[in-house]
């Protein structure tokens, strides 16, 4: 049963990373490219994140797994925000 | 060999060839600098690719401690190509 | 059905490794050169994993992304303006005799993977390749440690270690010989700032967890000496001008310490009438960790220092 | 389920590729940060899985060396030193 549920949310974990990286192709400008990406960091990795969770029922593990997805959210924001930042200034230079 | 084995090894060698390649023509520095740091990682590539031994075998761990040592080194030697890029540079300026 | 699967892998893993190296190399556009070269950091820290490479492996994401990145975009800032900004408008013309030399230089490096790869075969027919994998696996009980590449690099092939680190001592004595370090970086926003809060203390806890797990498992201090390291970057990164480097002799001291505690103990086992590194079985563990440490914090004040780009001064830092 | 692990592996490295196009296209700086950002998180993700796969365990702490210094090139790339010429 927790198999199956650990399935669904590695394959929806997928499906965002798949949604984030066809957004960061098809979509016209960086800043809402950087919508795109945000997408894969917190949402495809954290699915990903809790099916493997599910699936290993190991709590250090989980630990662990936990620590990485906090630590893949703070870097995506940051750098979200850092080239975000970086980018508007050279719009304001030219 | 294994066909993993061989798909990287190969891989290996074509990384080798391409920084090679670069690391003589290319005309920027910076970018001969980062040829030989792709050089040196087809040779890593090799090196792991030879000690693998399979799925859920043991992979021979002489090969992973030299590239282990290796990586550090490379990462030292590239700093100290900037730095001498960097003497280089602020010595002859180029405009 | 899993093993098909992990070839396409393989292969698609294998093609953006190559196509990245060859993408960054043929690019005149220094910036475009340089994030290339990260991201096939990044892939190849995938691919040793794929090997069943974890020690290459942690050492590659400690020092792929959290090294040499840093150390190539801070190259771009002091990079000929003519270069960095070049783009592919202004290809270089060459000479009929230049273009026939760029074909020679190309052909020589194609004919030199090819032997390489004629060699391979040649191995394959040998029966000796098994036997120094085979030597470590009937020694490693008498080594004091568990993990096979920590028992290499600390015990059986202590020597080698011992040079990789006089190895990397000489790069950073090179680095200082050519000049001041280069001017740190301004305070950085709030957002970076609070991530370095406890980014820092994270990265120092995770270096001595794998120095702690390298006797018995992937780590050991060449990984560990790497992320402590990367530490020392974040800082330099958001503007801090106390980064964990010592100054003055301090620094002397931290960068000679792996190659001095290596040869302490292999001296003290000397004059008690052991070869030289020749452990005791029962105090092995115990001296390597000892011997690890001091290398952790010599790697990790190298990398710094070098990273950094020269030695650090007293009066700049007080700004 | 490791029949579904192999699967998703493979999905994601097809998602890597897409980030790759980005990456190789540009245009600027910036664009290709943002891919190389995304490649960054895929290979963690693609590190948890290969970890199970395979059966490594270490992989794990290779994805948290990955996600720990997942914005040092963000920061590298948009720091800027302190007496750098242009402002």
């Amino acid at each position: 049963m927790t198999d199956i549920l650990a399935s669904l949310l590695i394959m929806a974990g997928l499906f965002f990373f798949m949604a984030g990286s066809i957004g960061l192709l098809r979509f016209p400008d960086l800043y809402s490219r950087l919508h795109a990406l945000t997408k894969a960091d917190n949402l495809g990795l954290g699915l990903l994140i809790i099916g493997l969770a599910l699936h290993l029922r190991d709590p250090l593990i989980a630990l662990k797994l936990l620590l990485i997805w906090l630590a893949v959210l703070a870097a995506g924001a940051t750098s979200a925000h850092l080239i975000a930042r970086h980018a508007r200034r050279r719009e304001k230079h030219v | 060999m294994l066909t993993t084995q061989w798909l990287y090894a190969l891989s290996g060698c074509l990384l080798l060839a391409l920084g090679l390649r670069s690391a003589l023509l290319h005309p920027a520095l910076l970018q001969r600098i980062l040829a030989i740091n792709v050089m040196g990682s087809g040779v890593f590539m090799l090196l792991i690719a030879i000690a693998y031994r399979g799925p859920g075998m043991p992979p021979d761990p002489i090969p992973h401690a030299l590239v282990l040592t290796g990586i550090v080194v490379a990462v030292s030697a590239t700093a100290l190509a900037l730095a001498l890029a960097r003497r280089l540079t602020r010595e002859q300026p180029h405009d | 059905m899993n093993a098909t699967m992990l070839l396409i892998f393989d292969a698609l893993l294998l093609a953006s490794i190559i196509g990245l190296a060859w993408a960054a190399l043929a690019s005149a556009d220094a910036r475009r050169s340089v994030i290339l070269f990260i991201a096939f950091g990044l892939l190849l820290a995938v691919a040793w994993g794929r090997l069943l490479a974890p020690d290459v492996a942690l050492a590659e994401a400690a020092i792929g992304a959290g090294l040499t990145g840093a150390l190539l975009l801070a190259a771009l800032q002091w990079q000929p303006r003519k270069t960095a900004d070049t783009t592919n408008s202004e290809q270089p013309t060459h000479t009929l005799l230049e273009t026939g030399f760029r074909w020679l230089v190309t052909l020589l490096c194609a004919a030199l993977a090819g032997m390489l790869a004629w060699s391979l075969t040649q191995i394959d027919a040998g029966t000796a390749k098994d036997a120094l994998a085979n030597a470590v696996a009937a020694n490693i009980d008498a080594s004091g440690v568990s993990n096979p590449v920590t028992a290499v690099l600390l015990n059986f092939r202590a020597y080698d270690t011992l040079l990789e680190l006089a190895v990397l001592l000489t790069a950073v004595l090179g680095i200082f010989a050519l000049g001041p370090a280069q001017a740190g970086y301004r305070i950085a926003g709030p957002v970076f700032s609070s991530l370095t809060r406890w980014l820092t203390p994270l990265l120092i806890l995770t270096a001595g967890y794998l120095l702690w797990v390298g006797a018995h498992a992937p780590g050991g201090a060449f990984q560990a000496g790497a992320t402590l390291a990367a530490a020392g970057v974040v800082l330099r990164l958001a503007g801090r001008d106390q980064i964990g480097l010592p100054r003055g002799n301090a620094l002397r001291i931290a960068l000679g310490a792996g190659v001095g505690m290596f040869l302490l103990v292999g001296l003290a086992l000397f004059a008690l009438g052991r070869p030289f590194l020749g452990y005791p079985p029962a105090w092995a563990g115990a001296l390597i960790l000892l011997i690890e440490t001091a290398a952790m914090l010599a790697i990790a004040a190298t990398l710094v220092s070098a990273f950094i780009g020269g030695q650090p001064t007293e009066e700049k830092t007080r700004c | 389920m490791t029949e579904l692990l192999a699967i998703v592996t493979l999905g994601l490295m097809f998602s890597l590729f897409l980030g790759l196009l980005r990456i190789l296209r540009g245009p600027g700086a910036g664009n290709r940060m943002l891919a190389a950002q995304l490649i960054g998180t895929t290979g963690v993700a693609m590190l948890l899985l290969l970890s199970l796969l395979l059966d490594q365990y270490a992989l794990i702490d290779v994805a948290l060396i990955l996600a720990l210094l997942a914005a040092v090139a963000a920061a590298a790339f948009t720091g800027q030193q302190r007496e750098s010429g242009h402002d």
